[in-house]
């Protein structure tokens, strides 16, 4: 019997890190994201697998708390959402700069600034484009379910620890604060210090016992030095392109007509879908599940059937632009979008689809 | 009885600690950060720490402090030492953590994270090299500039009106409960190097004991930034600076 | 007269010519060089070797750690005989 | 089968509880369920409504503006929600303080003095109960038996004595629904 429970996005994010074996919460309250901490507080997973969880004073804090127990090997993570992500740009660019393994959960909200508590994915170049001085990428994963808020906390830790790259779950206002019913998998334990010293113990600061000593930085005085490391990243990078974009797709195979969305945009989406198809438009959906990578290859490949995109997201037209990029201009791609904190119904989102049908014809 | 007939293995009284690697240090002459350096490495070594120590390094002219003593280290970004040691303390309690931070890194951009991490009691210890100056930049003011004293940013002398105050961060630290030990030492002469070591061993001890957070303090110059010699920067900082931050323990419980 | 000789080696190469040792030095043994060293430092030597005691001082206030002092002590006999 | 709800009123009704038991129940039940609230500075002590899908297949969208049934609470809300119900589908609501009675008339109108009944059985927070139980007498899309399980689930273990209590106020509203 499957372990079922009801959970909002941001307890299922909780207890996956409790049940993953992850080492280490730190994180500051924001809304819409509180939960998380508060769910780990009320769990008390430090007398049960020994993970930690501090509430610290920042959100700068918090991601170098992260560093610091990534530093030591361990898999830490912390979750916020816009703004206090934005305060953790400096962090995520020395995790990536010295090449740390973390997750980083933004159950995003409307900006700029102070902006909204209610959903929004304006964060998405924030997200994508490095979010943080230097060239450098997050692993970025978008649920659209709650059971994937609960599923994408391993995955993001295990692509993490491959790829020893900082991994983000970006999520949104609705997917962290609904519930859905979520099947609890099995648990991972914690890794023991033996397996740590196999895994990580080649760069991770754990004392330096029958080793040479080890050190975490990003700092590299020598520009002919540092250009090297910066093409080590992205080789990495291309590798992370070549082997992880994931992606759904949902009655596409006939598709004239597809709308590419993701997260809460990906489920109205689909809605809008259902609403098309009962009204004779051959629509399909596109679900981008990685965001970094962005599964450009196999979008470009459906895009050869099709006659428009309509790129949905709760933002005046990000990711809209890496599907122009994945299609090379061959098709139009139209965005649509709503911000500032509306969510798009999927009557408005079928009718922009049925608007772009009309002006491809 | 010549020189050769005293060098010898058997004679030999003091030499640079093991913990020490052969890199030659990038600091300006007669820097304090060098000096400090050399008895954390001695601490470490005197303790037999050295397989469970992890430093964390700030950015400063301390930058590249990982370079110099043979244990784990992580360079944090500006201010953040604290915060990167109680992460690290916290997932390790069986480690040594040591936080080393200069005036900048810790009395202004990481203000927040020292205090937090001192009022949590991390059981860490944080090494202060208080010089008054930004030495890495150029020479601007410091949270603890002296009233008066001439920076890059304060060339006529820092004001109060204009300037603020300067700090004095271990008189503060000394009213965080989660605080235990905090001390004020300086590294000028043989005498202070010696009591600066005992201080900076006794707080480690103190730390690893989990009795809450070490603050060692270490009023130290900056020839360069203070435009003197090595020598007349000692003479300076005994006169100029010890009287507003004079030495000794604030606080042992 | 001292019943204990020292000496200090200095690590040439890597003094900076502070000159902290020569005044950290209760008996004036060290001075600066006149030549300078590689780096182009005055580097610090034994000025007047004999009165060393090998107390240290020099060495605990080296911020580049490039002093290392031997000491012996010297039998009474030999101390009488000197004399 | 799919059933999509609104459930509305004012912060303190247990609004929200009640649309997590109902999904509970689904769940229970082996459906699919999405429960989605309004949150943020309006829930302190103001509104306060829940979207909540319970459906055999997989569930698309959780944010939805027209609904198979709306529960309303206060009048407030039934001013926001008449006109979002489906043609055919269910209104079903408190009388107590509402002042301009749905007049719809292309859908089914239920009443429930939950209030009024809640007050009788002298206990004021087993109010959303009886409404539930009105709701699943109109439309029996969960069975009790997985209405307690869900509640057997959702409550912490402390509460658990309280079940039988909550379970007597959903047979009461079963009884008293009207329309």
């Amino acid at each position: 019997m499957p372990d079922l429970r009801l959970m909002k996005g941001n307890e299922a994010i909780a207890a996956a890190a409790i049940r993953c074996g992850c080492d280490a919460y730190f994180g500051y309250p924001i809304t819409p994201q509180s939960e998380v901490m508060e769910t780990l507080m009320d769990m008390r997973p430090w007398e049960t697998t020994g993970m930690v969880v501090l509430q610290a004073e920042s959100e700068i804090a918090s991601i170098n708390m992260v560093y610091g127990a990534a530093s030591a090997g361990k898999r830490a993570m912390t979750s916020s959402s816009s703004p206090g992500v934005s305060l953790m740009a400096e962090g995520l660019s020395y995790l990536a700069g010295a090449e740390l393994p973390c997750l980083v959960v933004n159950v995003s909200r409307g900006g700029p600034g102070l902006g909204t508590i209610q959903p929004s994915q304006a964060d998405y170049f924030m997200a994508t484009k490095g979010g943080g001085h230097g060239d450098f990428h997050l692993i970025v994963l978008a649920p659209a379910s709650v059971q994937e808020m609960y599923d994408f906390v391993p995955l993001a830790f295990d692509l993490a620890f491959t790829y020893r790259n900082p991994a983000m779950i970006l999520a949104d206002g609705v997917i962290g604060q609904m519930m859905e019913k979520v099947e609890l998998r099995p648990p991972r334990p914690r890794p023991t210090d033996e397996e740590m010293q196999k895994s990580v113990g080649s760069w991770a600061v754990t004392g330096k016992r029958n080793r040479r000593r080890n050190i975490i930085t990003s700092v590299e005085l020598d520009p002919a030095v540092h250009e090297k490391f910066n093409q080590k990243l992205q080789a990495k990078y291309a590798e992370i392109q070549e082997k992880e974009a994931r992606y759904e797709e949902l009655l596409c195979s006939d598709a004239q007509y597809l709308i590419v969305a993701y997260g809460i945009s990906a489920r109205i989406g689909q809605k809008a879908v259902e609403l098309l198809r009962s009204e004779g438009v051959k629509a399909g959906l596109f679900r981008p599940i990685t965001l970094y990578p962005f599964p450009a290859k196999s979008l470009a490949a459906r895009a050869r059937q099709l006659k428009g995109i309509l790129c949905v997201e709760l933002s005046a037209g990000q990711m809209v632009e890496d599907v122009r990029l994945s299609v090379e201009s061959a098709l139009p791609v139209a965005h649509f979008g709503r911000n500032g904190g509306i969510i798009h119904s999927p009557n408005e989102v079928a009718e922009a689809m049925k608007k772009l049908k009309t002006n491809c014809e | 009885m010549n020189i050769e007939e005293i060098v010898k293995p058997e004679n030999l009284a003091y030499a640079k600690s093991k913990t020490l690697t052969d890199a030659p240090m990038h600091y300006c002459p007669g820097c304090s950060h060098g000096t400090v350096h050399k008895i954390l490495a001695e601490a470490i070594e005197e303790l037999g720490i050295q397989d469970k120590a992890v430093g964390i390094a700030p950015v400063g002219c301390a930058v590249m402090l990982y370079s110099y003593l043979d244990i784990d280290w992580v360079e944090a970004a500006h201010g953040r030492a604290p915060a990167v040691a109680t992460g690290i303390k916290r997932t390790n309690p069986h480690l040594h953590v040591f936080a080393y931070q200069g005036d900048g890194d810790l009395a202004a951009i990481g203000t927040a994270e020292i205090i937090h991490a001192c009022n949590r009691g991390e059981n860490i210890t944080v090494i202060f090299i208080n010089n008054a100056i930004y030495g890495m930049t150029g020479g601007q003011m410091a949270p603890t500039t002296l009233l008066g004293m001439k920076t890059a940013t304060t060339p006529q002398g820092r004001q109060a009106n204009l300037n603020g105050y300067p700090f004095k961060v271990s008189e503060l630290m000394a009213q965080l409960p989660g605080v235990s030990y905090v001390t004020r030492q300086a590294v000028h002469t043989p005498g202070a190097v010696r009591q600066a070591k005992r201080a900076l061993k006794k707080a480690v001890e103190k730390a690893y004991a989990q009795k809450g957070t070490s603050f060692v303090e270490v009023v130290a110059t900056c020839s360069s930034g203070w435009k003197l010699s090595p020598t007349e920067a000692n003479r300076w900082m005994a006169e100029n600076m010890l009287p507003f931050y004079p030495l000794g323990d604030l606080k042992d419980n | 007269m001292a019943k204990v000789r020292g000496a200090i080696v200095v690590d040439v190469e890597k003094c900076k010519g502070c000159e902290v040792c020569v005044v950290s030095c209760p008996v004036g043994v060290i001075a600066l060089a006149q030549e300078v060293n590689g780096k182009g430092y005055r580097y610090a030597f034994m000025h007047q070797p004999d009165t060393c005691t090998g107390c240290a001082s020099c060495a605990l206030v080296c911020p580049d750690s490039v002093i290392a002092v031997y000491k012996v002590k010297i039998a009474s006999s030999e101390t009488i005989e000197k004399n | 089968m799919k059933e999509e709800i609104i459930i509305a009123g004012f912060g303190g009704q247990g609004v929200l509880s009640m649309g997590k038991i109902l999904a509970y129940s689904g769940v229970m039940q082996g459906q699919e369920v999405t429960w989605m609230p309004s949150y943020g500075p309006e829930m302190r002590g103001g509104t306060a409504n829940v979207t909540v899908i319970l459906s055999r297949d997989r569930i698309s969208s959780p944010i939805i503006h027209e609904f198979d049934t709306a529960i309303i609470l206060n009048q407030q809300s039934l001013d926001k929600f008449e006109g979002a119900v489906k043609r055919g589908g269910l209104l079903l609501y408190d009388p107590n303080g509402i002042t301009a009675p749905p007049a719809r008339a292309d859908v089914r109108v239920c009443r429930v003095a939950a209030t009024e009944e809640a007050a009788k059985m002298g206990n004021a927070k087993i109010f959303n109960m009886i409404v539930l139980g009105a709701f699943l007498k109109v439309k029996p899309i969960v069975q009790l038996e997985n209405v307690v399980k869900g509640l057997q689930k959702s409550l912490p273990e402390r509460a658990h004595k309280l079940i039988p209590m909550n379970e007597q106020a959903i047979l009461r509203g079963m009884e008293i629904v009207e329309g």
